[in-house]
């Protein structure tokens, strides 16, 4: 947890209304996990007032373009451009400044290696399965199923090809890949197979949860990235919470999607 | 030239700058120790505390405004049994008093409440939240009744000899007459302001934004307000006052003061910059020396109107 | 699609649209001419109007906060002689209902005002100012006072038959109960809310920044309050409402109408864009046309819980 | 009064913590008398929240890079950093956009011609009586005294003397031209002549209350530029009233500086 100024590298779109932006951080965000977050200031000012949180794309070094200089790390964030913040983001430029806390929560417990691992992500909740499956690739085989409603919805792709992934794609309009909802997909695929598995799953809730039930079903271990209204990151408002398992009014089990999180075992949380 | 002095006492609680952090925005430090340094803060007020645990209110909790944002946590908290098993051992190391916040849901819980942290050393004084208006029964009934206060104050300050410091809320038309009845009651100190109550809606849900409906603003937005009334409560009431509402830097904090305040809660600001309250006690310390003021004390009610 | 319905009524007042324009916000219309058409609004409310002419607060009067403004503007206006005379020749010529605002020091003035200007045809309705903070004698008192609210709407009732609007002030514990003291003394609609008070402090001169000392926060910051305040007395009360505070846009607008108003006044907006109503107007066409609401009257109230 | 977006052309410091801004504006900016403001929202959002008022410093015309462009009319601003809105008014390059009101209130009135026309400014109070000197200068005999802090806050020096105006300039602390006010260096000039002569004046309200007092002295016409903190700009919230000469709480005679002003006569003021 480290709270620094960082610079604008590079910020280009990736397909319409999705972008990816570079920014430099300090040597300790090497030992940032997967699944971990940042929280990021776009503005010095009040408009909008609260930071915004992001999980970590990607992560690594390049060398400055003046001599001598040693290699200078970065993180990436893989953003939808939905209101004001994320607007802000989407306007700055190589050499803009931001204000980042980071890396926060908990990341993906990757297990045991031998495991076949499932990731299935829908639209931006591809970002930390992207980091994800670096890591995960270089000791297991690795299938991903990437959702989204419509082709330009669908990020990637060509990244977790490049690492040798297979990819399956669906689309809700059938503009690219299945036609159909991605967890159909993945399903399926489960049907055809017996290696031991385990999921990892971002994106919407309704897909969350509809992953949750198929791991269920099938008996594979499931780990799913939630979101939530944040305002603290850190664990201390008490906003962003979610249900455990065994909550009730008598026995509250309330977990901090920032600080518990905002990887939960499926199994650990109440889908309602 | 010689550093100034920061140092204010509030009901005889010592604090070492008027810079404290606000209930409920700084969970119990420990979240906000690798991003400042505890030890250079004024006064730590940890989360409203019940007696039982609290489950809180459904979410979203929360949700941004302009200028501010609502809350409606609903008082969550781990309950008097953790709060001093889990949370004290790391609150006391520190260096820097630790103010517990706490509600009941009747006065024989706020005073019992009161008697039992009256026992636990690590506690520097105590603020009674009468005000929290995200709960039904948390309090929003004692908070705009100058009677209820009274009773309240009255029966906490019958268990207990520590400080007592009372949250106002600034949900009534006359925030003076409550701090009155708080003086009455023998209230040591008074802190101001809590959470005003608004709401957010969702156009396209047509819902609001927030489960519980409506909820807290803090933030600067609500700054001119809170101003407003320590600066009435400070002219009316002799009681050293807390300033709390909107303070996002040294400026806004010094403002306070010469509105009348002692001392003061960062809350809101923390979550925008985890190392705030630091930073505020040192430009604040920056702010004498280039103004040549020895002791931050002076500033204490300076408004000139 | 047919062009939706965004036609609104108001204690008999028929308005081609909600959006109207708030008192001391759009002066008497004119001000504003060169940047929209007054014919496209639902209604103009004009700047608040006393008996004599009075010369207000002395300067500074304004101050910019997070997210809003404080003004002490101490209700300066030209009286009801130089209004008839000078204003209402230009106001007669719009096809927009022209809701006159105003305020007395006593239940007396009041009455006498009501009396006046329900001799006047180019008024279209009366809203009643309870509810400044600015001035000592500006009606603060009747604001906050069900029982005095009752008696100035009673006096004022008794003098017109023409609409009386009420406009409330947040600067309460219980709105609803303001809101129903004025339905029991007869007035046929509700306006929230008025400004809420607050203070600026400069800390280089350790002063406050209006001349006033205290003065009435309006603008996006407290858009949450008003809502909330909105919603409240919408559920308790019969009358139709008139949102008012913080809105900046469509989508505001309908989120006030949504939260029970039948109408909203666009204030502190209108100095950020001066042609800001319009577009409001404009913008909320859309909005329904895109989400194929034929009625704007579908969305009042229609919030689910 | 126009309402319109407006692009920038350029900003640039002219003296630390002073810049100048060309923005685009409609045809009929050109109606624009010296002595009228525009009013310049700096932010899309609600921070800052109000527009910020400047005096036009210059008008003009300028042909775009691209081929049968018609003349783009402009106008520029001169102003001082000191908060926020400037602040961010000083971060803007070459195609940002803006959204301006203008021209708003009254200019300055120009008089007989004859007449020697004096010009006395403080800081960036030179700002509109640059644009007032560039149309006095064709007509009429122009001197312009500058005062200022430090020799840094004078400005425009080059600019009048290209006009072939006498310039004299004072500062505090002398390390520009004369040491002391700028005030007295123009009533020690006005003592060495008898030309029948009038005064423009904008600048601190200490620096325009001498010059009003100094005028009354001589007995010469004076006209000046004021200051207020201003909402709406168009006269509609009264904010920025100052008093007039008869001003009393019985007969209330309040100007408003946005609408009636921001130049008065300054026998019209009360002085207090
Ligand atoms: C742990 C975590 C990781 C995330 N990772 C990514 C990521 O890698 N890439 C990405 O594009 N987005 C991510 N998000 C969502 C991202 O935080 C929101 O899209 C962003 O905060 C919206 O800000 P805004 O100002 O543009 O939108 P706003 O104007 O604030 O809101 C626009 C819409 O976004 C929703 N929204 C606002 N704040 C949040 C929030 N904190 N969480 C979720 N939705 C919100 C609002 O409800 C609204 O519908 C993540 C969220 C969390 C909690
Ligand atoms: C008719 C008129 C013409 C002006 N012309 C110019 C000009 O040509 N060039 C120029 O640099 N400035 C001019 N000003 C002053 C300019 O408007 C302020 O400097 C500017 O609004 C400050 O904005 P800010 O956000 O940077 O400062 P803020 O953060 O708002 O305030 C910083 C300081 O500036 C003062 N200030 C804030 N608003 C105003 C205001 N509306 N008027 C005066 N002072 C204010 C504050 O009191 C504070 O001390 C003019 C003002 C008026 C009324
Ligand atoms: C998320 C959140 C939780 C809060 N919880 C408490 C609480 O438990 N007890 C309390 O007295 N005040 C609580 N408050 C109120 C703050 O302590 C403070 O009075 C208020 O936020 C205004 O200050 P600010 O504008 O600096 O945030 C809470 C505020 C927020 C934003
Ligand atoms: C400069 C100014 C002057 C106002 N004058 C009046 C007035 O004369 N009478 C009145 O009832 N309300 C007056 N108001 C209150 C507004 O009509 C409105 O209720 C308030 O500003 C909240 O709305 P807003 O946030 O959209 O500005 C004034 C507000 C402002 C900012
Ligand atoms: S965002 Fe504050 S506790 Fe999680
Ligand atoms: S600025 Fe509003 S009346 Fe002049």
């Amino acid at each position: 947890m480290r709270h620094f100024k960082s610079m604008v590298v590079l910020n280009e779109e990736v397909s319409p209304g999705y972008a990816r932006i570079r920014l430099t951080a300090p040597r300790v965000i090497m030992r940032a996990k997967p699944g971990q977050f940042v929280m990021i200031r776009v503005s010095e000012g009040i408009d909008p007032l609260l930071r915004r949180p992001f999980g970590i794309y990607d992560l690594g070094s390049f060398m400055p373009e003046y001599p001598d200089a040693p290699l200078q790390d970065y993180l990436e964030v893989l953003y939808k451009v939905v209101g004001k913040g994320t607007r802000i983001l989407s306007s700055l430029h190589h050499g803009d400044y931001l204000d980042i806390l980071a890396p926060l929560g908990t990341g993906f417990t990757q297990g045991n290696p031998e495991e076949e691992k499932i990731l299935v992500g829908g639209g931006v909740g591809l970002a930390p399965l992207y980091f994800l499956a670096k890591q995960l690739v270089k000791k297991s085989k690795v299938k991903v199923f990437i959702g989204g409603r419509r082709k330009e919805d669908i990020l990637s792709v060509t990244e977790f090809e490049r690492l040798g992934i297979d990819t399956y794609v669906a689309t809700d309009d059938g503009t690219l890949g299945a036609m159909g909802l991605v967890t159909e997909v993945m399903e399926s695929n489960l049907a055809n197979g017996d290696a031991k598995r385990s999921i990892f799953a971002c994106g919407p809730l309704p897909m969350l949860k509809s992953v949750a039930g198929i791991s269920e079903r099938w008996g594979v271990s499931c780990q799913v990235s939630l979101e939530a209204n944040m305002a603290c990151g850190v664990g201390a408002c008490l906003g962003c919470v979610t249900k455990g398992r065994n909550h009730s009014e008598q026995t509250p089990d309330y977990r901090c999607v920032c600080k518990d999180g905002p990887v939960f075992d499926s199994r650990e949380i109440m889908w309602e | 030239m010689k550093k100034p002095d920061l140092s204010v006492e509030i009901a005889g609680i010592k604090m070492r700058n008027p810079v404290m952090t606000a209930s409920g925005t700084f969970g119990y430090g420990e979240e906000f120790s690798p991003y400042l340094d505890l030890d250079t803060l004024g006064a730590i007020v940890t989360k409203g505390l019940s007696l039982a645990p609290r489950a809180g209110n459904p979410t979203p909790r929360i949700v941004e405004t302009p200028g501010g944002m609502l809350n409606a946590i609903g008082l969550q908290n781990v309950g008097i049994d953790a709060f001093i098993e889990k949370k004290i051992p790391f609150l006391r190391n520190l260096n820097t008093p630790v103010i517990v916040n706490f509600f009941g849901n009747s006065i024989d819980e706020y005073a019992e409440l009161a008697a039992r942290l009256d026992l636990v050393p690590e506690v520097a004084a105590m603020e009674i939240n009468i005000s929290c208006p995200n709960v039904k029964h948390g309090g929003i009934a004692f908070g705009v009744d100058p009677k209820a206060a009274f009773s309240v104050v009255k029966a906490v300050r019958e268990m207990t000899i520590k400080p007592i410091i009372v949250k106002l809320s600034p949900n009534v038309t006359d925030i003076v007459e409550m701090a009155q009845a708080c003086a009455e009651a023998d209230a040591d100190a008074l802190s101001l302001i809590n959470t005003l109550t608004g709401m957010a809606i969702d156009l396209d849900k047509r819902k609001p934004v927030l489960a519980n409906v409506t909820g807290g603003l803090s933030g600067p937005a609500l700054k001119p307000l809170a101003l407003r009334m320590v600066w009435q409560v400070s002219r009316a009431v002799k009681l050293p006052i807390i300033g709390i509402g909107g303070i996002t830097n040294a400026i806004d904090a010094l403002e306070f003061m010469l509105a009348g305040a002692t001392a003061v809660q960062i809350g809101t600001a923390n979550f925008i910059n985890p190392g705030i309250a630091q930073k505020i006690t040192e430009d604040m310390e920056l702010y004498l020396v280039k103004n040549g003021i020895t002791d931050v004390k002076e500033l204490v009610g300076a408004l000139e109107i």
